[in-house]
């Protein structure tokens, strides 16, 4: 491995909680100018982060704290495979293995709230997992691997090829994201009848790490979106930062909805479109042949 | 299946104020509730009792800040009753215009939050944001925007002039463009939709026994205002009730919606029709006797009872607030439902504690 | 020593000591005894390895006397299960029972030719001793746990006399069928320790005697033997068409021609009823009425696995058909349907049995899609599912035995109360559920292998599969949550009564499960691969260093071993808190102050304890309102399969 | 690093509201304060709900015999560095309320209170102002030694 | 004078019974303290008219709730018990004297002899 194989991964993985940072910044810019507001400056999400830093920890169990670190490294895990051009799917179970830390870790105290927060939390993951991995079997199916290098080694875009698959990923964008009508398990804003379910008992610098991974997450996914163009891949950023804003406006139009509407949508658009999609693929004779 | 048993409240991100729902859940699905209500009791009844009368027009716009005009104003007609004081017809008139703004800021208000409440935050910030509009109209006439302290026993305080009437005018018309642009989203939105429509059903028949009050009870197809019984001048002014027949969150909410616009034309009307005059008549004597008055409220029928014993001090005085009486119809609209739609059913009677518990 | 002395160790010795066991009835004796015939039994399945590793498959063919035995014991077991059948005047069983004691003669005696002798009679490849080594080495743990296990049952019961004697000689005697039945080259063989199995089954069911227990015993008794049926359905079949009973003649070259697959399907069919597929689930579930050590040594580890290895050793013979297709499809529906009722269950055990069986349908699949990659991946899946399912099974079995509930929902913060024995469950549920571990490497094999378009049906198959992971979560997540959730603030570990036998071999098998999944590309270069290649398939996977690269990814287990473990365990030990750090639960500001349970005020400010609980979504997942429909989508799937043949 | 957390604390204050028992007239404006007319987001603030991630608890009305506790309660929720703001009139006295049988007074009978903001009801522009002298106390205020 | 009709506490069951069927619904009840009697006036809605029936009832005296005739009346008069203490027996939602009041506050503090 050449060393600027080595150094450029490195270097976006350090620079993906600043980047996802940024992006929180102006997710939240965006969203009150939607509202009619000015809304706070870009860089507020580091001065949350600081400030919450800053703070004393209380603490309701210890565990709670412990699985909170263990959400954030895990999912840095995945990051870090992410930018190395890992496999896909590993990708994504490294990724469920940090979800779950959230999820214990709500289970860890005895908080009604929390423990709601993570019943959803669950159910959250059971609507964007088929999603991500049936997305990488569709990227798969023209690029011959799972591997994030076949995607470059590929040479052309898979979006044309992908475009059913594109729009399943989009409603995993937006559970991931915690962006309404997705917003069950723990609302970006508190005022929802779980008090931001599983972040409810995280305070001071365990909550700036759940901020922290947050950040990592929504990089994580923006990139995986951005892999549906990947060459060049300025036109995929530019595609996967799009989205976002897309994001942004669906969760401006609409309200939260709940946990069986938002199961059915993941499981009949997301997973019911990637599976066209592979037909279509399939059909067309341009999946990979072995 | 496992049952879960928290609190919902007293402190709550949705709740705007201190009630608490002891709530039972297997699943999602609410199985039991119990309302904890006391942490907002003050004893304004009591207090009533040792300020002179008509000081009681300042603790009785504060049982609540949100409907507090109406409060004022009922206390000051059912002193007025109780005295036999005839008001003069411009002071009815302006009655009828800051009671119509309090409504109409009452429920921007809870249409704001309600749409917070399933995570509709640019809708509530577009619904405050045309609540701002009425608020600065309250802020020009009487001097403040939400308690407003223009009702004096014998009539108002405060009087509209040329230049202010139609400064209000110009504020009124703003303020329709933004609703008219909030409407449809209220009626058509699928996501709302989704949360209200069949979401805290109160059939017709146990709306009116189990005793709600107001757009509560309207949205489930009771034609009962009590704007409709003529008092002050809603006679003259031909009001007609808001009145649909879901019975759900959504007819709730609807009720709501169509009650500001016709509130915004009854203080259009108002204004075209203000007669000149007087504003207020000097009141002389002490209250002797009993009286009760009924008045509507954004929240449903309140009802002032009062007593006096020919000193300066009241002998009873009882308020009954709406919030009160929409409590019971709650607990049977809540089993059975989602915790989800907690927040949206529990704000669909749109609760006032501060009103219930006094 | 001989092949064939360690192969009589293996299927002989075990009966011999069921039947000495049996006897002596004395729990003294009782012990030893089976402790030491476990010993030989692992031993002697490692011997085979090394044997088999060194010098190749080995064939077998006893003497005639053998098959004569055989025959007349087959005879025995039949009018045995006709007997059970009249008495308990079951309908089902008789007819079945009956239908096969017809078949077998007309088969015997009218259509094969006197005399025949199936060649090789037993053959031993390496697949076969990576079963042997899953039965002998994993039932054996769990036979020496069932030593003190039943010992506190029987305790717990109140009997008057023990019938350990009795359980233990069906236990032991069942290891001996179970290898004799991998090894079993003749068919004619394989139905005999078949039916073995089954009577096996069908007596530990009902070992509590209870009148539930007889009730699912009969259950598992006609499933199995509506299996059994189709088995000798499927030999008269097969000589018919290509007059052969030797799984060799079949796999051996490739894919059979069209006639031979009707007896393919009806193999297979006998191995999802075995292995309890959906629509014969029911069976699995009923079986967990029996005590723990059944349930983990027949309906988890081993006989059930018996099933989905008759699927996957005939997988040569029907590569590339629209059989294997239809078994894929099957296969991965079965996956997915159950691990998504599991998700509304709250029985440990039953949890536990859709887990098994969904693993089964995953395996089935995996022999269904019949690539290089699914292979591989279903004989890993068989080892880490055999152990992980194990030792949950044995330690759900403690567990149940010191709190006197298999409900997860009893079993809310029992970190503080049984800190070791859940976690060791916990720590065995995360092999069963993530990354690195080798039941997720399985995984990860067949969804690559199912992501191949080895058919127009693929994006069903990968998408069931999808599916099913995620719900595959869901259960085991929730139920982890549950240990984790700490009732009260207090913290104070209650002595666990630790019986050496239970504790040592639960140990064992937890850190077996660990071990075998780091070193899961040793297993695969050692066994796996060469397994494959001897069923005739290429070779799936290159293991440099230690990485697992298949042709389309990259399974890099140390690294993420390391990376796991530092992001789980450094922070368990870094992270302290001080005494003043920790506040209540946010209960809405309505906290009882110091109350040991969190509390909160409530109508007329008294103090009313929180309750938590699990989300189980029964009005979606709900088993009753889900069986019959996945029932009926799985009948039409087998009655496709089926039909698929003549296509 | 000291600075940074310093300088963010002033540009991230997290409320939490309690309605103590008040006529909702200030809750309302404090609501208000987040709409688009007078929008704190601006600097950095956000109704956050919950006393856990809070900063500022923003207590109105007087505090009576029940929700006493619960005031309490929520005080000691709030990780340090943390200040409390009574708003409105009967949030700092007891106000109209003063002759309750069932109020205790203003909030500082429960616990301490940093900023006081007269006003029945408060107007938002006073909030906005109390916050901001709330940010410098919060400044010269420490976390505890601890965590 | 308010429009009312006197009664006495043995017929009060019955002529709610009248009025509910006739469609009306209590609006609310209010209870005076007049030194050893409490008077007490249901307030019945009908068509947006109000009702009003009034008994006296000595102090310590039994009062059966009208709760089980109508449900909206429990709050009404569990408000009642609470704020001048009189004993209403039987009311079908039962706050044990919590409702408003807290453990720590005055017991029946509208009573004219409360005053504080």
């Amino acid at each position: 491995m050449s060393s600027g194989e080595l150094v450029l991964p490195l270097v976006a993985f350090l620079l993906a909680p600043v980047a996802g940072g940024l992006l929180c910044g102006i997710d939240r810019r965006l969203t009150a100018r939607m509202q009619g507001r000015i809304g706070p400056p870009i860089l507020q999400p580091f001065y949350d982060f600081f400030k919450l830093w800053g703070k004393d920890t209380l603490v309701t169990t210890r565990e709670n704290l412990v699985w909170a670190w263990g959400y954030l490294l895990l999912t840095m895990v995945a990051v870090f495979m992410f930018f190395f051009q890992q496999d896909l799917l590993i990708i994504f179970f490294v990724l469920a293995f940090a979800g779950a830390c959230l999820i214990f870790g709500a289970f860890s105290v005895r908080s009604p709230y929390s423990h709601l927060g993570a019943n959803r939390e669950i159910l959250q993951m059971l609507a964007y997992e088929p999603i991500l991995l049936l997305a990488a079997v569709a990227i798969f199916l023209k690029t011959g691997t799972f591997m994030i290098t076949g995607v470059f080694e590929f040479g052309e875009p898979l979006l044309p090829y992908l475009p059913l698959a594109f729009v399943a990923v989009l409603v995993a964008l937006g559970i991931k994201m915690r962006k309404s009508p997705f917003d069950i398990a723990a609302s970006e804003h508190a005022h929802q009848e779980i008090v931001r379910g599983v972040y409810t008992e995280y305070s001071g610098r365990h909550l700036a790490l759940i901020k922290l991974t947050h950040w990592f997450e929504i990089v994580l996914i923006l990139g995986f979106i951005a892999l549906f163009w990947a060459q060049p891949l300025w036109i995929g950023v530019v595609l996967a930062l799009g989205m976002f804003v897309l994001e942004l406006l669906i969760d401006n139009i609409s309200a939260r909805l709940r946990w069986a509407w938002m199961l059915g949508v993941s499981w009949v658009v997301g997973v019911g479109f990637i599976m066209a999609n592979m037909v279509l693929i399939y059909l067309a004779g341009g999946a990979i042949r072995v | 299946m496992p049952r879960v048993t928290f609190p919902f409240g007293p402190q709550h991100p949705v709740l705007p104020e201190a009630i608490q729902l002891q709530l039972t859940c297997e699943d999602e699905k609410v199985v039991e509730v119990l309302p904890v209500i006391g942490y907002m009791h003050r004893g304004i009844e009591r207090a009533a009792e040792k300020n002179p009368f008509p000081n009681n027009v300042f603790l009785c716009e504060r049982v609540c800040g949100i409907c507090s005009f109406i409060h004022g104003a009922t206390y000051c007609q059912v002193i007025e009753k109780m005295m036999d004081i005839q008001i003069p017809p411009r002071a009815d008139y302006l009655r009828v215009f800051w009671s119509e703004l309090s409504r109409m800021h009452s429920h921007l208000l809870w249409l704001g939050l309600v749409a917070d409440s399933f995570g509709f935050e640019s809708l509530f910030m577009q619904c405050w944001r045309a609540r701002e509009r009425v608020l600065d109209i309250l802020e020009i006439t009487s001097g403040q925007r939400v308690i407003q302290s223009a009702s004096v026993v014998g009539g108002v305080r405060r009087d509209l002039n040329v230049d202010l009437i139609s400064r209000v005018r110009e504020i009124l018309r703003m303020f329709k463009q933004e609703w008219d642009a909030i409407i449809p989203v209220l009626r058509k939105d699928y996501t709302i939709k989704i949360r209200t429509v069949g979401k805290g059903v109160l059939p017709h028949d146990q709306a009116w026994k189990l005793g709600a009050v107001g757009p509560t009870l309207r949205g489930s197809g009771w034609d009962s205002d009590t704007r409709s019984s003529g008092y002050g001048v809603y006679g003259e002014l031909e009001f007609k009730a808001v009145v649909e027949s879901g019975g759900d969150s959504y007819a709730r909410m609807l009720c709501r919606a169509r009650e500001v616009t016709a509130s915004y034309e009854l203080v259009l009307k108002v204004l075209d029709s203000l007669p000149s005059g007087e504003i207020s008549v000097k009141v002389k004597g002490f209250p002797d006797g009993e009286a009760v008055m009924c008045t509507e409220q954004p929240r449903g029928e309140v009802i002032y009872y009062a007593r006096g014993n020919g000193t300066a001090y009241l002998e009873r005085l009882k308020i009954r607030t709406p919030t009160f009486q929409n409590i019971v119809p709650l607990l049977t609209m809540l089993p059975g439902c989602e915790l989800a739609d907690v927040p949206v059913i529990v704000l669909s009677i749109d609760p006032c504690i501060a009103c219930a518990e006094r | 020593m001989g092949v064939e002395s360690l192969v009589a160790i293996l299927v002989i010795m075990p009966f011999a000591a069921a039947l000495l066991a049996f006897g002596v009835k004395d729990a003294r004796v009782i012990k030893p005894l089976v402790i030491s015939s476990m010993l030989v039994l692992m031993v002697a399945s490692v011997m085979l390895l090394m044997r088999v590793v060194e010098a190749g498959p080995i064939a077998l063919s006893p003497g005639h006397l053998w098959d004569n035995l055989i025959l007349v014991l087959d005879f025995a077991l039949l009018a045995y299960f006709l007997y059970v059948g009249f008495t308990s005047k079951h309908p089902l069983i008789l007819a079945l029972a009956g239908i096969q004691a017809v078949m077998l003669p007309v088969l015997k005696f009218f259509i094969l030719p006197s005399g025949l002798k199936v060649q090789p009679v037993l053959y031993i490849d390496l697949l076969s001793v990576i079963m042997t080594l899953v039965i002998s080495i994993i039932g054996g743990l769990i036979i020496i746990y069932a030593l003190d296990y039943m010992r506190d049952h029987e305790a717990h019961l109140k009997l008057d006399h023990t019938r350990q004697h009795v359980f233990f000689f069906f236990m032991v005697a069942f290891l001996g069928a179970m290898n004799g039945l991998v090894f079993a080259n003749s068919l004619l063989w394989l139905f005999f320790f078949w039916e073995v199995t089954t009577l096996c089954s069908f007596h530990l069911i009902r070992h509590d005697l209870n009148a539930e227990a007889i009730g699912n015993a009969l259950r598992a008794l006609w499933m199995n033997l509506l299996g059994g049926a189709a088995l000798v359905l499927g030999m008269i079949l097969l000589w018919q068409a290509g007059e052969t009973l030797s799984i060799q003649d079949l796999t051996g070259f490739g894919t059979v021609g069209a006639a031979l697959l009707l007896p393919l399907a009806l193999f297979c069919f006998t191995g999802f009823t075995k292995a309890a597929q959906v629509p014969f689930q029911s069976w699995l579930l009923g079986a967990m009425v029996a005590p723990t050590p059944v349930s983990a040594l027949l309906h988890s580890s081993t006989m059930v696995k018996a099933g989905v290895y008759l699927v996957l050793r005939l997988a040569p013979a029907y590569e590339g058909t629209q059989l294997s297709v239809a078994i894929a499809v099957f296969g991965a529906f079965v996956f997915m349907v159950t691990s998504i009722v599991a998700i509304s269950q709250h029985n440990a055990k039953r949890v536990l049995a859709y887990s098994t069986i969904s693993n089964l349908g995953l395996i089935v699949c995996c022999a269904g899609i019949n690539s290089d990659l699914a292979i591989a991946a279903a004989i890993a899946l068989i080892v880490f599912h055999a152990i992980s399912k194990g030792v949950l099974f044995l330690v759900v079995g403690t567990i149940e035995q010191r709190i006197e509930s298999r409900d997860i929902e009893d079993m809310e913060g029992l970190v503080a109360k049984l800190p070791l024995l859940s976690g060791i469950a916990m720590l065995g549920m995360i092999t069963m559920l993530f990354v690195p571990f080798g039941v997720l490497f399985g995984k990860w094999a067949s969804i690559q292998a199912a992501a191949v378009p080895f058919s127009a049906w693929f994006p069903l198959v990968v998408g069931f599969l999808a599916v099913g992971s995620a719900t595959t979560m869901v259960y085991w997540t929730k139920w982890i949550g549950r240990m984790i959730s700490l009732v009260s603030f207090e913290r104070g570990a209650v002595v666990e009564p630790k019986s050496f036998l239970s504790y040592s071999t639960i140990l064992l098998m937890v850190a077996g499960a660990v071990v075998l999944s780091v070193f899961v590309a040793p297993l695969v270069n050692i066994l796996i691969t060469p397994a494959e290649s001897t069923m005739g398939y290429a070779k799936a996977f290159e293991t440099a260093g230690w990485h697992l690269r298949s042709a389309f990814g990259l399974f890099t287990p140390w690294p993420l071993f390391i990376a796991v473990a530092l992001a789980l365990l450094l922070p368990a030990l870094l992270v302290r808190v001080k005494s003043d750090q920790y506040r209540e639960a946010y209960l809405c500001g309505g906290n009882v102050p110091g109350a040991e349970v969190p509390s909160f005020y409530s109508l007329a400010d008294q103090s009313v304890k929180i309750r938590t609980g699990s989300a189980y979504w029964e009005s979606l997942f709900g088993e009753r309102s889900l069986t019959n429909w996945i029932n009926g989508a799985a009948v039409i799937l087998l009655l496709v399969l089926f039909v698929g043949v003549f296509v | 690093m000291m600075g940074l957390i310093t300088r963010s604390r002033v540009k991230s204050p997290w409320i939490v509201h309690y309605c103590c028992g008040g006529c909702n007239g200030c809750d309302i404006e404090i609501l208000a304060c987040l709409t688009p007319l007078y929008d704190v987001e601006r600097f950095g603030m956000l109704n956050i709900g919950n006393p856990k991630h809070a900063d500022i608890l923003v207590v109105t009305g007087p505090v009576n015999n029940r929700n006493a506790r619960v005031l309490k309660t929520l005080y000691d929720q709030i990780p340090n560095p943390k200040v409390v703001m009574a708003v409105g009139t009967c949030a700092s006295s007891g106000g109209v309320f003063h002759n309750c049988y069932n109020t205790l007074g203003g909030i500082d009978k429960v616990i301490p209170v940093d900023v006081y903001i007269p006003g029945c009801a408060v107007r938002p522009e006073a909030i906005i102002d109390g916050v901001v002298l709330a940010l410098d106390k919060l400044n010269l205020k420490k976390r505890t030694k601890v965590g | 004078m308010l429009n009312s009709i006197e009664l006495s506490k043995t017929d009060l069951p019955e002529r709610v019974e009248a009025l509910l069927e006739e469609g009306a619904r209590i609006a609310t009840a209010t209870c005076l303290d007049l030194g050893d009697q409490f008077e007490v006036i249901y307030h019945f809605n009908k068509d947006l008219e109000l009702i009003n029936l009034r008994i006296r009832i000595d102090k310590g005296e039994e009062l059966p709730s009208i709760s089980n005739l109508t449900l909206n009346a429990a709050l009404i008069e569990n408000e009642m018990r609470e704020f001048f203490g009189i004993n209403i027996t039987n009311i079908a939602i039962d706050f044990k004297g919590g409702m408003l009041l807290a453990g720590n506050s005055p017991k029946a503090p509208m009573l004219k002899c409360s005053d504080t």
